[in-house]
């Protein structure tokens, strides 16, 4: 497709090697990791922006790993899809591998968390990029496994008794959860003799084995999503991290399982769905928005509140499933329901990092994260109260901001179909969200009480990192249209109504 | 018929094993039957033609990870002695039984009702003459689906520094894991000496072959790693600083020089390439600089975090 | 001529494998079980792979052979004298080292 | 001949079977893991017979890799008796002087 | 009555084995039998795997999935080394193997005798 092979390949060995190279450089000096991370931003940025024009102007492609076309080897797969999610990530990555030299920087004399904190960030990162680009469900799953290691360390990095904890609980989960996505594979295997995502598309039927293959899959991704009821290991994890970490995890980490789950419903077995899973998919996705909602709504630290919010918000982004998926991917509005849970992914990815850095920003400046204790802290930090403004009102889904394009896209997509249900869940996601988030935003902006210590000064640069990720969820919903068109350059049965 | 009472011996004892490692009360029983069920997972994997699997087995699955577990057990239950909850036969794990019945079933029937086998033993037979090994599974691993080993590769790292992690703040730099102590001159000691020759031996040999039989850069680095463990535990070295510059640049070579070549690729326009005409020695070589970065990098695993204060 | 001498040896070493699990079942106490056990199975190892050392097609392969029984040897007996002094503190006049395993979780305890 | 050595090695497997029994039974950690060893032995011994059954002499490997790495559970469960898994199995209570400054906090 | 063939007595092992895993996961709170009940699945899943690779022994082992188990056994030794050395830093912490909400009420407290 490319009238030249080597800038295709050039773009994806960068993006895929360059946060491997810097993880294991970062591994070896110790001290540098600040450096190695932004050099290893610089070469994956340069690699992303390379691809982002071939996809634009010569659309999709794939690269068969060493030569060898599938079955017998690893397809890489590059398309809108793929390189909406690894734009986004790099844009995420980059805003906190920029905070978090101060946390984790050293000093003379290496320390712990600032030694391992660089490599384990970059192998995230890596991991993320391996399995966006993936088409192949084994390499998928190797992809998965670096991901969720790493998460696991990132979660416990803090070494206390309760992050270990957490730590613990996600990682039973993430276990369980890789095994039967393995089984799965195995299964699909077994009777295709492949794991490429476009040859399985070709031979996936609805043998016993395709079923319980797709089941264990579905199951295996939604526990590493953490769909309901497979939620209970979140909101530890991703509080009690330190902020940049809590950041990759909250607004990185689920997408991938989620990006697999999109992938294999849609790509790898798309006649597999019947209606009673996909409702079933939905129907979950409905009840952990409203209990993560809910529970969001009773915490008392901001970072609790965030972290029961990703519960919430990973919920919507499931009702893609009966909209899109089954007896509707042929129907006009899949196009809509699909783009519309993309939007959500990615803008959830930007706005919900954005918040945890502005709570790393808060403990810093006041050494706590409860709520009472946040009285006025607009004074001291304006350009982060504004930054988790922006963010939540991506979050609730308000425009003119990429959640708004979502849940507008996603809603128009349910009335079409006739299942007004998830359009009436969709307001209720946002109306719920507007009232957790308005605690923290109404008592950042209250006058401080006169007893309160004075909170400590964080530097402008630093409040800055968020902003950014804010203002880049808001303009993924006033640049709306681009993006759009972009995510359906390669996708199987690419439609073009949805934004009209 | 004598070849279906073997299997079917063997499949009996394999459920018994892992049915008391499951179900035995002491957790210590339950590690001990978990080396054995290793052992004969390791046998079961000869019957089914898979002696590449055989020998990860046998060197991961009945070795390493009992190393890793004994470790462990003697180090949890060192601090705690409290009862554990009971789990009785309450309604939950009879539900839970039923469920896992259930979940098995299913699975064993969709095993049964697979359509017929679309194996690509064929395709992997013609292009072996391209891929630079003669054994199949080394042509898999390093070049076809290298992009998988790579990976893996750094998944072993991954969980390296996930451990790392877990040092307190004041051992940091400090030597991996405790500081093993033994008699001089007494039977650890002695066997401590005689081993590693052997052992090094083996483990070289493993990879060496590897690329015309049953072998490689895995199975020979387990080995490999386990010898060093058997030296460290038999107190006639000590684990180094995790500090260490030489240890960190041992831990990431493999996985540097692979992704190094991946990205010559680029050159051809594609990723990974082992060039046909290369590709006999280049696979050789990157085996052998995998061998020895996973073989420091499971010795670390298995020797775990910092303890000691580092004294400065 | 040496199929016949394979079949003699590999039978009697089953027969000292099956001695020792015999005696591993059989013996009273822990330490009479682990003579038992280290001397006959390593013998029936023994006997197993003289068995099929007419049988190899190669010197590599009986090379391999005599170094498993080795290290069969070698292990068993650096183990067996590691483990007995453990499993034998009425010997030595101490205290148990090795505890009755209840170092379990007791979960089943109430049941 | 291959039938026989199956046939052999069905009866390694079952000598196997009593070894599983005493893991079992117990009583002290001693017997279960000198029943574990009993087993790796049993194992190279069945897998010798498996490579003699079929002719693939590679096997042989496998059983190199087990007999090699059957010691080392054995060294991991004797440590795990003293100091959390790295005191000395061999020291005796009057030559604990060597010890004291290595005791584990 | 046919004659089992190898690969159809290790595959329903393996499915059989997987059965079992699950059961010990989910049942047990202390989380070093949890790792243990884990590795049993992951065995039995790559059992199944690789019985269902053999089922033409004419035609061989597909050694494709043969290298993808390999590879399985390696991650999933990480994932136990990582898993274990957590709990014993849990346990240093909090004297405790298994998490708080499983733990029995008081068991936190207990002391070695």
């Amino acid at each position: 497709m490319t009238s030249s092979a080597l800038p295709p390949a050039l773009a994806l060995a960068l993006i895929l090697t360059a946060p491997l190279f810097g993880a294991l450089a970062a591994m070896v000096t110790g001290r540098r990791g600040p450096a190695i991370a932004l050099a290893t931003v610089i070469a994956t940025v340069a690699g992303i922006l390379t691809l982002l024009v071939i996809i634009a102007g010569d659309g999709a492609f794939t690269l068969a790993i060493g030569g060898w076309e599938a079955p017998l080897g690893i397809q890489l797969r590059a398309d809108g899809l793929a390189a909406g999610f690894i734009a986004t990530t790099a844009l995420v990555m980059g805003a906190i591998l920029a905070i978090a030299g101060k946390p984790f920087g050293s000093g003379a004399q290496e320390r712990r968390s600032a030694y391992t904190f660089w490599p384990l960030a970059l192998l995230l990162w890596g991991a993320l990029n391996a399995i966006f680009l993936s088409g192949d469900l084994f390499n998928l799953y190797v992809g998965l496994e670096l991901l969720t290691l790493v998460a696991v360390a990132l979660v416990g990095i803090e070494g206390k008794r309760e992050t270990l904890a957490a730590a613990l609980r996600y990682m039973m989960f993430a276990l369980m959860g890789s095994l039967l996505y393995l089984l799965g594979a195995a299964l699909l295997y077994a009777a295709h003799g492949t794991l490429d995502i476009a040859l399985l598309a070709t031979r996936v039927g609805n043998a016993p084995g395709d079923i319980v293959a797709a089941a264990a899959i579905t199951a295996g991704l939604a526990a590493k999503t953490a769909l309901f009821p497979f939620h209970a290991w979140l909101p530890p994890a991703h509080s009690g991290a330190p902020a940049p970490a809590s950041a990759m995890l909250s607004g990185l980490v689920p997408k991938a399982s989620f990006y697999i789950l999109l992938r294999f419903w849609f790509e790898a077995a798309p006649d597999i769905a019947g209606t009673s899973v996909l409702m079933l998919l939905g129907g979950l996705g409905a009840f952990a928005m409203i209990y993560g909602s809910l529970l969001a709504l009773h915490q008392d630290r901001l970072k609790l509140i965030i972290a029961y919010s990703t519960v919430a918000q990973l919920g919507y982004l499931f009702f893609v499933f009966p909209l899109a998926g089954g007896e509707s991917a042929a129907q006009p509005w899949a196009a809509g329901a699909w783009s519309g849970a993309v939007f959500h992914a990615l803008s959830h990815a930007m706005a919900k990092a954005s918040m945890f850095l502005c709570a790393g920003l808060i403990i810093e400046a006041i050494g706590h994260d409860r709520l009472p204790g946040m009285k006025g802290i607009v004074r001291a930090l304006p350009m982060t109260v504004f930054a988790f403004a922006l963010a939540a009102i991506t979050l609730m889904g308000l425009p003119p901001s990429g959640g708004f394009t979502a849940k507008y896209l996603m809603m128009t997509a349910s009335f079409a179909a006739g299942q007004p249900f998830w359009a009436l869940m969709l307001i209720l996601a946002g109306l719920l969200a507007a009232a957790y988030l308005y605690r923290p935003l109404a008592l950042a902006f209250a006058l401080p009480d006169e007893d309160a210590p004075a909170p400590k000064a964080v530097s402008r640069a630093r409040q800055a990192a968020p902003l950014v990720l804010a203002l880049a969820a808001i303009l993924l919903g006033i640049l709306s249209a681009g993006p759009f068109a972009f995510i359906q350059i390669g996708r199987p049965g690419a439609a073009v109504e949805g934004l009209e | 018929m004598i070849a279906s009472l073997f299997d079917l011996t063997l499949c009996l004892l394999i459920l018994a094993a892992a049915g008391a490692a499951v179900f035995g009360r002491a957790a210590f029983m339950a590690v001990v039957f978990f080396i054995v069920y290793g052992i004969l997972i390791a046998i079961a994997w000869l019957r089914l033609g898979a002696i590449d699997v055989a020998l990860a087995e046998a060197a991961i699955g009945a070795g390493l990870t009992g190393v890793l577990l004994l470790a462990a057990l003697a180090r949890i239950t060192r601090r705690i002695d409290a009862p554990e909850p009971s789990t009785g036969p309450d309604r939950t794990t009879l539900a839970t039984a039923l469920a896992s019945l259930v979940i098995a079933s299913a699975i064993a029937f969709a095993f049964l009702t697979l359509p017929e086998p679309q194996g690509l033993q064929e395709r992997v037979a013609e292009n072996l003459a391209d891929a630079g090994a003669e054994n199949p599974v080394t042509a898999v691993l390093l070049n076809f689906r290298g992009w998988d080993t790579l990976l893996e590769s750094i998944v072993l790292l991954a969980a390296l520094l996930g451990i790392w992690t877990l040092a307190r703040d004041e051992a940091w730099g400090g030597r991996a894991g405790p500081r093993h102590v033994t008699r001089p001159g007494g039977v650890l000691a002695q066997f401590g000496r005689v081993l590693p020759p052997i052992g090094l031996l083996v483990g070289i040999y493993l990879v060496w072959a590897g690329s015309k039989q049953p072998g490689g850069a895995f199975q020979g680095g387990t080995v490999l790693a386990a010898v060093w463990i058997v030296t460290i535990m038999a107190g006639l070295m000590q684990a180094p600083r995790v500090a260490d510059r030489a240890l960190r640049a041992a831990l990431v070579i493999g996985p540097v020089i692979f992704l190094a070549l991946a990205v010559a690729g680029v050159v051809a326009g594609a990723f990974l390439v082992f060039p046909p005409v290369h590709a006999g020695w280049l696979i050789l070589a990157v085996e052998a600089v995998l061998t020895l970065s996973i073989a420091v990098t499971l010795a670390m695993l298995v020797f775990g975090p910092p303890e000691e204060e580092e004294k400065p | 001529m040496s199929d016949l001498f394979t079949i003699v040896m590999t039978a009697s070493g089953l027969v000292f494998f099956a001695a020792g699990t015999l005696g591993l079942i059989r013996f009273p106490d822990t330490h009479s079980r682990l003579h038992a056990l280290t001397k006959a199975d390593n013998l029936g190892l023994g006997l197993i792979a003289l068995g099929l050392a007419v049988q190899v097609p190669g010197l590599a392969d009986l090379f391999k052979l005599v170094l498993i029984w080795a290290l069969a040897i070698l292990a068993a007996g650096a183990t067996a004298q590691l483990v007995a002094r453990i499993a034998a503190p009425a010997d030595l006049g101490e205290e148990p080292q090795s505890p009755p395993d209840e170092t379990g979780d007791g979960e089943t305890r109430r049941t | 001949m291959s039938s026989w050595y199956l046939l052999l090695a069905t009866g390694l497997l079952l000598t196997i079977g009593g070894a599983l029994w005493r893991v079992w039974r117990g009583p002290d950690q001693a017997d279960r893991m000198m029943a574990a060893q009993l087993v790796g032995t049993g194992g190279v011994a069945t897998i010798l017979l498996l490579a003699a059954a079929t002719g693939e002499w590679a096997m042989l490997d496998v059983a190199l890799v087990l007999a090699l790495l059957a010691a080392l559970a054995a060294i991991a469960f004797v440590k795990s008796v003293r100091g959390a898994g790295h005191g000395d199995p061999e020291d005796e209570a009057q030559n604990d002087a060597a010890r004291a400054d290595e005791a584990p906090r | 009555m046919i004659a089992p063939s190898a690969s159809l007595l290790y595959g329903l092992c393996g499915a059989a084995l997987i059965g079992l895993g699950l059961y010990g996961f989910v049942v047990h709170r202390r989380l070093i039998r949890r790792v243990l009940a884990f590795n049993v699945i992951g065995s039995g899943i790559f059992l199944l795997f690789g019985a269902s690779s053999y089922r033409d022994p004419a035609a061989g082992a597909d050694p494709v999935p043969q290298a993808m188990i390999i590879t399985g056994i390696v991650v999933a030794l990480s994932a136990t080394a990582l898993a274990l050395a957590l709990i014993v830093a849990y346990a240093r912490l909090a004297q405790s193997g298994a998490l708080p909400e499983d733990a029995a009420p008081g068991a936190d407290d207990e002391d070695r005798p």
